[in-house]
């Protein structure tokens, strides 16, 4: 669902960052919310959640919802694009979920309404599952934080036991197994940007990258509005749009906002930039 | 070795438990009963009988002193390890390096995967709410997860977990994982309508 | 055998004893009385009468069954070994497993090893971004890499690969893999490049 934030500062020593918990975890003091387990936007929702001491319910979680936008909205041009999109997803999920709440109860009528109670209540249920998961995910830390002290027998076989292992079934030719070892060394996958939140995938965010590149090499500097500028589909500029957070991932472009909400120029600042990228980049979206 | 009927039971009893010494010694993964019987050419009721005796007799429960290792069930079968009040005086003597942790996000997305497997990844992240493209590939190189098959449909890869993983909780199969269906009651059914609803891509 | 807990001297020969029993089970070499007393943190003699203890222990002269496994002094050093009349057992266990596969965790450990040499495990640990000490084992034990130099410096060892992986691969020498550049121009880079790289998500 959301932006899994760029982790170009995270630890190498574990692909799963643990500076990027960190480094959302800074965005976030804002809030003024006890943060000991921050762990993403998910995270935060539930922090806030408890923090007004309430269940999930249409009061509070509309409070939560102001509060929440209301932190977006303050997030200054300083903030990374990485981080602001990390929020953005769980931003419209919260509004919907408003949206949903604010419906007057009594007077379903049609089924667009219905559909969005539906929503809420699959949010909700969402919200549930994600916690109980994280709350044993506790279980699982203790255990293996138990047996990492643990030490069991796990000694080479003696020589001369080692002539009766049966022989090895080798079944790699020299090419599988120059291939294996650039798959062992090549941080081949792409990270991608969810679309779940999208219904359907109208637009190819490969063309699209294809597009932005052209533009922007071409130009060095260019508005965001620029950039779309001649798009009439949202499709398609939601689509720009991704390909524009997908590219600064690749460290292909820089960007600039001088105030919030105000507008996004765009630099081209790739350092060495093969088209080959593009052939991968969108290669998770125009299924 | 088992000739003298009169005191058989005992006789054999020794006889398999010094046979499963001999291979618990050699062996770098949990063994299963079964496996153990085939090793030692005795009935699985006989193995499983000496494997008990033998973890009393370490355990100082037959007369003995309690010994320095002791016998424990983990991932499906039975291994040597270090009695664990002696875990600190072999890390001290061993050293080595702090072992790396899994972060909280790869925690997280493998209890996801342990209750719900088969699960694509896509699944995962449905109900974690996040990528999890490279915690899936670090529980991967670790071991701690597995490929179980493609969808032939979707082409979705289904992954599970491990009997490795299983050892690193020091537990013995999924069955001794904490329960959590009151938590999950409908999850399925939620997991698989936020899937179909809103996670096309 | 030690009931009489009145006996002072039997009472820490036991705990000596168990500490012993605790590092044998782990150590891969024969360790010396030294090397023993200084892990278990107790004078030499008391080392050495406690390993005496053991021997006539495991060999069934303490009151308690002969062992499967039995403690030898090799080398100059004292170890666990299998007990002799039962090495055919475990050669047939060994022998009677299933012609073994490498996992891929070892298949890509091998591939970098191979592309990398020499190599220590630490960089390899750091390519493959997991803990590779088990499969550097594996390999090891495989006779499919081998251990080439130890660095004077920081004592790593630096491993490479055997002939046997090239009989594997059905390849005359190592020039013979093939190239796959750009990622090996210059080790050293291509090794902060993955690194970094492997980060990046």
């Amino acid at each position: 669902m959301a932006l899994s934030p760029d982790a170009s500062t995270a630890s190498a020593t574990d692909g799963t960052g643990p500076e990027q918990t960190e480094r959302v975890a800074e965005t976030v003091e804002g809030f003024r919310v006890s943060l000991s387990n921050f762990d993403g936007p998910f995270d935060l929702l539930l922090n806030l959640i408890s923090k007004h001491e309430l269940d999930i319910t249409e009061v509070s979680l509309s409070k939560v919802t102001d509060e929440f936008i209301s932190y977006l909205r303050q997030l200054g041009p300083e903030e990374d694009l990485d981080e602001a999109s990390e929020f953005l997803v769980v931003a419209a999920t919260l509004l919907d979920m408003k949206v949903a709440g604010l419906l007057p109860q009594g007077e379903l009528v049609d089924a667009e309404s219905v559909a969005l109670l539906e929503a809420r209540d699959l949010l909700f249920a969402r919200l549930l599952q994600y916690r109980a998961f994280k709350e044993v995910s506790a279980w699982f830390e203790r255990c293996l934080r138990r047996e990492e002290r643990r030490h069991t027998r796990s000694v080479r076989l003696d020589e001369k036991y080692r002539n009766a292992v049966p022989e090895l079934a080798w079944s790699l030719s020299v090419d599988d197994f120059a291939a294996l070892a650039l798959l062992a060394m090549t941080p081949k996958e792409i990270p991608h940007v969810g679309l779940d939140h999208l219904h359907a995938p109208l637009v190819s965010i490969r063309e699209q990258a294809a597009i932005v590149v052209t533009l922007l090499r071409d130009a060095g500097t260019l508005t965001f509005r620029q950039l779309i500028a001649g798009a009439n589909q949202p499709g398609v500029v939601v689509a720009r749009f991704l390909s524009v957070l997908e590219l600064y991932r690749h460290a292909a472009l820089s960007f600039e906002q001088l105030e919030p909400l105000g507008e996004l120029t765009l630099r081209w600042s790739a350092q060495r930039w093969s088209d080959e990228n593009l052939a991968t980049l969108g290669a998770d979206y125009d299924r | 070795m088992t000739d003298d009927a009169a005191d058989a039971p005992h006789v054999a009893t020794d006889d398999v438990a010094r046979k499963l010494e001999a291979i618990l010694l050699i062996v770098e993964e949990p063994q299963s009963l079964v496996s153990l019987a085939a090793a030692v050419g005795a009935p699985v009721p006989a193995v499983r009988q000496a494997i008990e005796a033998l973890v009393d007799d370490y355990d100082g429960r037959a007369g003995g002193p309690v010994r320095g290792f002791e016998l424990r069930e983990v991932g499906g079968g039975w291994r040597l390890y270090v009695r664990e009040e002696l875990d600190d005086l072999v890390s001290e003597f061993v050293g080595g390096q702090a072992p790396s942790r899994l972060s909280q996000a790869a925690l997280e997305t493998l209890a996801v995967i342990a209750y719900k497997q088969p699960v694509t990844r896509s699944q995962v992240a449905s109900i974690r709410a996040v990528n999890v493209d490279s915690v899936v590939r670090t529980l991967l190189a670790r071991g701690l997860i597995t490929e179980l098959f493609t969808d032939a449909e979707t082409g979705a890869i289904n992954y599970g977990t491990t009997d490795a993983l299983l050892v690193h909780l020091g537990i013995n199969s999924l069955d001794e994982l904490p329960h959590i269906s009151p938590l999950l009651d409908g999850a399925d059914e939620v997991a698989g309508d936020v899937f179909d609803g809103g996670a096309r891509r």
